[in-house]
């Protein structure tokens, strides 16, 4: 009778049970759904601001080599050859083009339609191939940002001739350019080959992927080894008592230091007192790796708890030391456990600029880093500086930049995810 | 109890069957062996039982592309104690985990076959698992309560199941499970301590005063006595016997002796199979087929 | 490792000059291109004053003029001759969003829409608590939006250089106010320079591009931030006029655009011959196609100073004449 | 031979050290019975003489590398003109850069004059004779390391003992870095924090209501007097980290939840490292999201509701921090949730339990310490994060509960001190550095406490 | 084999007990009650052996401040299996993992008294643990093979203690030992395959097996066939009274029949206090402390 009752009881509430039950599954679709949600909400309105920078508008001139402007001595001396006046081929070619075009402003303006970089490449073209010399080529130079962004559509033509940084007058000779094919746009090499630059059609992201690459590699090749030698001591090793708390605490309490902090404390420690050079990779990667190393400290130990304490049972008993086994035993197990931590610190010291501020890194440099010592900047400060850049071509590729910075961050996770995969393999 | 005490007639016997064993040295047979080569494996003795609570037929599991059990047909009947046996692997959990459908949880594993309830499938498509699992309960190898305070260990299951109105209702509930397992002597002054602080015999009576709270009709137990010393696992006895006054019990074990002590009816399992089903007298004294013969006496292949 | 490039410090509002220079310098010269940090005018200020040496750099930009206190850490710290040049003029602009009107404004219009306490309505001679919600509370001429300004920081050269220019100027258009300068300093100094905290001011961070973009997504907001912004968002913003004139270029480099500061840079003379480049460098900068009227500067929107005050800088830069104060 | 060069000479040497070690254990073993009679595996005796032969060498060549510049300059400063010599310190370090710049072929600052040619030629020489000595230091340390540690192999040696001391001596080392990172933290803000506590207050510092850094930096500057009351930094800081995890924490944790107990493997896998990215995006980005986007759409709703949104609030920054941690939560939340034994959800399913039922009230509970853990690590990114605010809640440090005004936190107004004008003595730059102890010490406290409930609170269920 | 045949004698009685027991229904006696009300705890039996391996006196564990054994003094006998009996938490296991130091990973806990094993204090501080564990293995309740092959399992030990100077001695080293454990049969072709894919019965063979693969002197188990089927329980009993011509055996187990089967002394623990030891046949035939007997008839309190 009393059975009866209780599975009555029962019966009856399922419907309400079990609508909580949707609900509950439903929150659960719906959090992920969220995270998914802004990651590509965040994602697609990067790429759709940005995917226009991976294209740059060319103009294409007909440059005489002329040897008069080039190498009036004829002596083909690369120093002559490359300290050459270029831009006046350039200014040339605009004039024959433009013939009309007399007044000084005009022709300044006209000469301003193409980039300032288009001398230098056609300094890099004779230096590579002097018999260049005295022929006439057609080539293709970058357009000024601003005629990159009229082409790409972001200066609107229909509005009062005050609101556009284009004007009438080198809007109707853009049009006739266009009208006889001599603009296009082209995949944007200089974006990836260049290091930075004040002019967005010169620019790119090179020396702040090189610098980037540096830096992670100090971070990760510091931070992994530390942080996991840490947390097996702590967790393997190390006895429970005031000393260990303290370590705990201090390195819970690391994770909410703000990173500028350890910007001034890279700034007192690294460049101050051991005279480390400003800027340099192997400094941030220092500092970065002293903010990393709470994360993959507090993400390892998690790991190395979850190993079941039978295995480190088993091999004590039949005599493996301790150390013999931590490496023969728990690491492989823990090690996936690990990953996870390093993947976070290390995307989270890939995105920060703040603490690079303190030790020069937030700087103007066109050099692409060769090494560790270099003056460099990493990716999250070049667009840091790009977005605080007052030309308006600067937007996209600031985009565009972040863009590389998540394919860097999605290529370092992958590699993180396989190896992930790999040990954990359990059996 | 009309169990016959099973060590008085064959402790003797399978001492021998050790001895021998332990006489041919370096001679281990491989546990292989023991599936027997092409033997008999139908079923002997009558699975059907003139009351039954639960009707199990033609129950084939498969985890995945294995078949851990093969066209298993048998009753669970009122108010008895029903012990299934047999050697490791042969299915005898997987069998039990059918019926309250805990081997949903399992990735892969399919069943067939039909297991009745009250004359219901459970395994129909309309039935629910939540009422099923309240009254087909399970208490499981390892002691597990839950990392809360005894009390609310107890009071888990009445409370998701909404069977008290009031708190003074599930104190009651609450106190009469423990009493029922045999616990409330020896917790009811610290109720609100954990659980996981009592020994583990403690522990295992605090699963079933859990797993009895709800009222389930049928209480399953997967070698619920394990882990247990002698005296604990004979509280737990003491407390099947009780309890079958009220439920019908389906328990696995791997003590021949517990079998013959707590059960009314015995299944013998044999990889996969059901061999023989019986009154546990019958079974331990008279086996009817070759391979119950040679597991409860202690030799094998 | 031997520093064979320069090392220049400083001011955000220079960066954007400084570095057009340091790319030409670097790609026609045979010198490397300087290495730039954008640190602050104080910040840059602080480091160039560490001390004479390869680790501290060599030149800094800056927005305001160095203070004595600074010349004085410098001396303390070996840096003894400094030379100064000044770059030309940074307007600062007061804009809207196109799509609401364009304001006309007065100093005394921005600074009784944005002072702390002002000068009460009735004619009284105390201070009140700004009163003012909406722009036509401060002149019946304006609308009648609220009073919602982005501009920058406490922390920022732009913010100063604001108050100096607009705020003292607006307030001392009231005559008893004016008089407290001589008075009683301080009481002038808290009346004239303490911008309200009350949200009609919204303190909007160092990123102009951001104000930009937050006064698109804000018709109804203004925003304080440096011409060159202006210049590239002319689709998207519009400078309102300030006592009748618009921030344009010839504007600002005429004098009648009043809200516009001088823009520096230092140069530590200690260095100079033993740093690969740094007077190549300063001569680059000083060119007249860099600064003049016509340069590259100009484009990027520095406005030039005056031919004669470009030609002592430029002697000065020749020569590395070192400052007196 | 460079340092480069001589780096891997010593690591070659020391490999080569390990197979005469371990072959040292082999012959000495013999004699008394063979391997079994060595105290340990032969390996460790290599390593042991690996150690030997590498640790010393590279300690010494470590050394070199640090004080070589400094020592050959001072030979090259000897060397040079008195003139030069009697130049300052800081200035005859230009010379000497100069100089290196010469001996790197570096471009150099003027015309190369004859005595600086010639010290240029006694660089190099010097140099090279350092190197030169270097390398024979180093080698013979190392062939002596090699030596001694043959001669110490016996099958006594406690071989294994020994190489394993020097390597948990590596990992007690690795542990204290994170103090001796705090105790730099407190270092490098400490004195000038307490420079600022001279001119305010502790008591004003920590109880004052107005924080208003407008302060006259300069003599010819304008400004106001300022206050530094940091009440409505911390009320700042407060609320938009509550808001943040008023987002992070659900959506994070019901992420955990789905991933580990109701979606498949393959999702699983899928899902998780994507998220991971969340993490990842600079937060420049995510201030220009929730400038651009989000602030203006609650502006926009606020205004359709009849609420005044300021176009700077508090809610906006604090929905974007919030996905910015997600993973933080949701991440380190999916591990511990796994970790829960299965024994416990068998327990809860085979009492009728659903799923949510257990999970809620069995598989929560169990795995909290583990999720707090997380959170607080989550806490702690909300908390040290900048740019969003900045960009987002503005700058404002306005007293106040109600999220859709503008307030600013103490790491926003850390950075803008310092990287905005600043005066080294002024109130004004030091209240970044009190800013940053008091920051400090709060958390501490605040992860003391953290750290004590969670113990009692573990010791309670296990 | 000079065990006597336990189950013959005592079955009935203890079945008794239970039934007792179940006769009184309700009246669970608190586990408390087990300690006995000041009962006289006092050794009574002889605890040395005339050719002793490991000779303990007055050994004392403290977790905390919680004392667990309080001076037990007791040999382990050359080529001699001694079993330890009693109630759940009676220190068993605690003194078991003083033999070979296995105590020391656990925080907290102190032990004072001496061990000697060949003489020598293996709480000596000159003591090293590692040589200490290779001649003193352990089985543990649980089968806890490494997740590694069949064939690492068994040669992880031999390897980190050198004791193979070529692959072909180790594989022989590999084989033996199987070969010993009596598993060699069912995994000899599949060395290469996860050692946690056996069965339990066969992972626990392995995990003996692991232990024997360094030739120690003593073996340690606890309560090794508690997660057994009587199959495998029965082959590891084999194996046991095999390995017994090699090695001394330590075994805790909670089955009075196993330790009837297996050994030749008993020692009982009771609460931490060492109650009796003797002749095995002498301690289940003629207990000689009231404890004691109690325990083995199944009375208790
Ligand atoms: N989750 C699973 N996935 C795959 N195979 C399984 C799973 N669980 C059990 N099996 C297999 O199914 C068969 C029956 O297993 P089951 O657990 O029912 O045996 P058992 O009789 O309970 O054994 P034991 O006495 O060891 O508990 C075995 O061969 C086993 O390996
Ligand atoms: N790690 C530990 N910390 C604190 N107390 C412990 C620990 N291990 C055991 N104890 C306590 O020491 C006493 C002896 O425990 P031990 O495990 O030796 O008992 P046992 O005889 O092996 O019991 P069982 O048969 O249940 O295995 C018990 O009271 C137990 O609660
Ligand atoms: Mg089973
Ligand atoms: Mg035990
Ligand atoms: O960076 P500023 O000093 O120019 O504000």
């Amino acid at each position: 009778m009393k059975n009866q009752r209780a599975i009555d009881i029962v019966n009856a509430s399922l419907k309400r049970r079990y609508a909580a039950e949707r609900r509950f599954r439903l929150y659960g679709i719906a959090a992920i759904a969220a995270g998914l949600l802004f990651l590509a909400l965040l994602f697609t309105s990067i790429a759709a601001n940005g995917y226009s920078a991976f294209l740059q508008t060319h103009v294409r001139l007909d440059i005489n080599f002329d040897p008069a402007v080039i190498d009036p001595e004829g002596s083909r001396a690369p120093q002559a050859l490359s300290g050459a006046n270029y831009a006046a081929l350039v200014r040339r070619s605009m004039q024959e083009l433009f013939p009309e075009v007399t007044g000084r402003q005009d022709r300044r303006t006209l000469n301003g339609l193409v980039s300032s970089g288009a001398s230098y490449q056609l300094r890099d073209m004779v230096m590579a191939d002097p018999a260049l010399i005295g022929t006439t080529r057609s080539v293709w130079v970058p357009a000024d940002d601003d005629v990159d962004m009229y082409a790409k559509g972001h200066i609107p033509v229909d509005v009062p001739e005050a609101q556009r940084r284009i004007k009438d007058l080198p809007l109707s000779w853009l049009r006739k350019l266009e009208s006889e094919g001599r603009i296009e746009k082209r995949f944007n090499t200089t974006f990836f080959t260049a290091g930075d630059s004040r002019e967005p059609e010169l620019a790119g992201i090179r020396g702040a992927l090189m610098g980037s690459l540096y830096t992670v590699i100090v971070t990760l090749a510091l931070s992994f080894p530390i942080g996991v030698a840490t947390a097996i001591y702590l967790e393997e090793f190390a006895p429970r008592n005031r000393w260990t708390d303290l370590i705990e605490v201090n390195i819970n309490n690391l994770a909410a230091v703000p990173s500028i902090v350890f910007g001034l404390l890279g700034l007192a420690v690294f460049l101050n007192f051991m005279a480390l050079p400003r800027s340099a990779p192997l400094v941030g990667g220092l500092v970065l790796t002293l903010m990393t190393l709470p994360t993959i400290i507090i993400a390892g130990r998690a790991a190395l708890k979850s190993v079941p304490p039978s295995i480190r049972e088993a091999a004590l008993g039949i005599g493996a030391s301790r150390l013999q086994t931590v490496t023969h035993h728990v690491l492989p197990l823990a090690l996936p456990g690990m990953l996870t931590g390093t993947i976070i610190g290390m995307a989270q010291a890939l995105g920060e600029t703040a603490p690079l501020l303190m030790i020069g890194m937030v700087a103007f440099i066109v050099d692409i880093p060769g090494g560790f010592f270099d003056p460099a900047t990493v990716l999250p400060v070049q667009i840091f500086l790009w977005a605080d850049s007052p030309e308006r071509a600067f937007v996209e590729r600031t985009s565009a930049a972040i863009l590389v910075l998540l394919g860097f961050l999605v290529i370092m996770n992958a590699i993180a995810v396989l190896l992930r995969k790999k040990f954990e393999r359990r059996w | 109890m009309n169990s016959i005490s099973y060590e008085a007639k064959m402790g003797m016997e399978q001492r021998e069957g050790v001895t021998a064993g332990a006489a041919r040295p370096g001679d281990a047979v491989p546990a292989a062996d023991v599936s027997g080569k092409a033997e008999d494996r139908r079923m002997v003795g009558d699975h059907t039982h003139p009351n039954p609570v639960m009707v199990c037929r033609d129950v084939t599991v498969h985890y995945g592309e294995k078949r851990a059990i093969h066209d298993v047909s048998l009753d669970v009947g009122a108010n008895e104690v029903i012990a299934m046996i047999g050697p490791s692997g042969c299915g005898k959990s997987t069998f039990l985990r059918c019926l309250n459908r805990m081997n949903d949880t399992i990735d892969g594993c399919r069943v067939s076959g039909s297991i009745l309830l009250d004359g219901q499938d459970i395994y129909d498509r309309r039935t629910d698992v939540v009422p099923l699992r309240a009254r087909v309960g399970m208490v499981f190898q390892k002691p597990n309560p839950f990392p809360k305070s005894i009390y609310e260990n107890v009071a888990y299951g009445p409370r998701i199941h909404g069977l008290a109105r009031s708190r003074t209702e599930l104190d009651e509930i609450v106190q009469t499970s423990l009493e029922k397992a045999g616990l409330w002597g020896e917790v009811k002054d610290r109720l609100d301590q954990p659980g996981t602080g009592l020994s583990g015999g403690q522990q295992q009576r605090l699963c079933i005063a859990r797993t009895i709270s709800v009222s389930p009709e049928v209480i399953l137990m997967d070698e619920p006595c394990s882990a247990l010393d002698p005296i604990a696992t004979a509280r737990i006895e003491e407390l099947i016997d009780e309890l079958r006054g009220n439920y019908s019990i389906a328990i696995v074990t791997h003590s021949m002796q517990q079998a013959a002590r707590v059960s009314q009816r015995t299944a013998y399992f044999h990889l996969g199979d059901l061999i023989e089903v019986g009154d546990t007298a019958d079974i331990f004294t008279n086996p009817r087929h070759r391979l119950t013969e040679d597991y409860i006496t202690g030799r094998f292949g | 490792a031997a520093r064979d490039y320069i090392s220049i410090v400083g001011s955000s509002t220079v960066y954007p000059f400084a570095t057009v220079v340091a790319e030409q310098f670097g790609k026609t010269s045979s010198f490397k291109t300087p290495k730039i940090e954008s640190t602050g005018s104080g910040g840059g200020l602080k480091l160039f004053c560490a001390g004479v040496g390869v680790e501290n750099p060599d030149i800094t930009n800056a927005s305001r003029r160095i203070k004595s206190s600074e010349v004085e850490t410098c001396a303390a710290n070996g840096v003894k001759e400094i030379v100064e040049i000044k770059i030309g003029y940074d307007g600062i602009a007061v804009a809207n969003s196109k799509q609401a009107g364009q304001f006309s404004l007065t100093r005394r219009d921005l600074y009784l829409a944005l002072a702390k306490d002002v000068p009460a309505a009735d004619g009284s001679e105390k201070l009140v608590a700004n009163p003012y919600k909406t722009w036509k509370d401060v002149n019946p001429a304006l609308p009648a939006t609220a009073i919602e300004v982005l501009g920058p920081p406490p922390t920022s050269g732009t913010r100063d250089a604001f108050v100096e220019l607009v705020m003292e100027h607006g307030c001392k258009d009231t005559p008893w106010v004016a008089a407290m300068e001589k008075s009683d300093k301080n009481a002038f100094k808290a009346a004239c320079f303490t911008i309200r905290e009350d949200g009609a001011y919204i303190e909007a961070g160092e990123n102009d591009n951001l104000i930009v973009q937050k006064l698109e997504a804000n018709p109804d907001a203004l925003g304080i931030f440096g011409f060159s912004f202006l210049d590239q968002n002319t689709d998207m913003v519009q400078g309102s006029l300030i006592d009748g004139v618009a921030p344009t270029f010839e504007a600002i480099a005429s004098g009648d655009y009043p809200v516009s500061r001088p823009l520096f840079f230092y140069v530590k003379k200690a260095h100079v011959g033993v740093i690969p480049g740094i007077q190549e460098y300063v001569n680059e900068f000083t060119s007249d196609k860099a600064w003049g009227p016509e340069g590259y500067l100009a484009d990027k929107g520095l406005i030039p100073m005056p031919e004669e005050e470009r030609a002592k800088f430029a002697n000065d830069a020749r020569n590395m004449t070192p400052m007196e104060m | 031979m460079s340092v480069t060069t001589l780096a891997i000479v010593l690591l070659a040497l020391s490999a080569a050290a390990y197979y005469v070690g371990r072959q040292r254990s082999f012959a000495v073993s013999r004699g008394s019975g063979g391997v079994r009679a060595l105290h340990s595996l032969p390996g460790y005796y290599g390593m042991l003489t690996a150690l030997w032969c590498g640790l010393p060498a590279l300690l010494v060549l470590a050394g070199w590398v640090a004080f070589e510049p400094y020592i050959v300059t001072k030979l090259v400063v000897a060397g040079l003109p008195d003139e030069i010599r009697a130049l300052p310190d800081a200035r005859l370090g230009l010379v000497v850069n100069d100089i290196r710049n010469l001996v790197s072929g570096n471009i150099v600052s003027a015309q190369v004059d004859p005595a600086m040619q010639a010290a240029a030629d006694h660089y190099r020489s010097l140099v090279q004779t350092g190197s030169a000595a270097l390398a024979v230091v180093v080698l013979a340390l190392a062939a002596g390391g090699i030596g001694l540690a043959w001669k110490r192999i016996h099958p006594g040696l406690r071989a294994r003992n020994q190489v394993e001391g020097v390597v948990k001596a590596f990992l007690v080392l690795c542990s204290t870095i994170a103090i001796f990172t705090t105790i730099g933290i407190v270092l490098s803000v400490l004195f000038e924090a307490l420079r600022f506590f001279h001119s305010v207050p502790v008591s004003e510092f920590l109880l004052g209501l107005k924080w208003s850094p407008q302060m006259a930096i300069r003599a010819d500057q304008v400004g106001s007097s300022g206050s530094f009351g940091a009440v409505p930094l911390f009320t700042g800081t407060l609320m938009i980290s509550f808001i943040a995890m008023f987002v992070a924490v659900p959506i994070g944790l019901m992420s955990a939840i789905y991933l580990s107990e109701y979606a498949n493997r393959r999702f699983r896998a899928v899902a998780k490292p994507l998220l991971e990215i969340l993490a990842g995006i600079p937060t420049v980005v995510y201030g220009f999201f929730a400038a651009l986007v989000v602030a203006p759409a609650l502006r926009d709703g606020g205004a359709a509701l009849g609420l005044d949104v300021s176009s700077e609030s508090a809610l906006a920054a604090g929905l974007v921090m919030g996905i910015m941690i997600i993973p933080f939560v949701s991440s380190l939340s999916d591990d511990v949730i796994n970790a829960v034994p299965q024994s416990l959800r068998d327990g809860s399913y085979a009492m009728g339990a659903t799923r949510s039922e257990t999970v809620r009230k069995v598989i929560i509970p169990a795995a909290l310490p583990g999720i707090v853990g997380g959170v607080l690590l989550a806490v702690s990114r909300a908390i040290g994060e900048t740019m969003i605010v900045v960009m987002a809640a503005g700058l404002a440090a306005n007293l106040t509960a109600n999220p859709l005004q503008a307030v600013t936190t103490i790491t926003v107004q850390i950075v803008t001190l310092l990287v905005g004008d600043q005066e080294f003595d002024s109130p004004k730059t030091l209240a970044a550095f009190a800013l940053g102890l008091m920051l400090f010490v709060v958390t501490l406290i605040l992860n003391v406490i953290a750290l004590h409930v969670v113990r009692k609170y573990r010791e309670q269920y296990e």
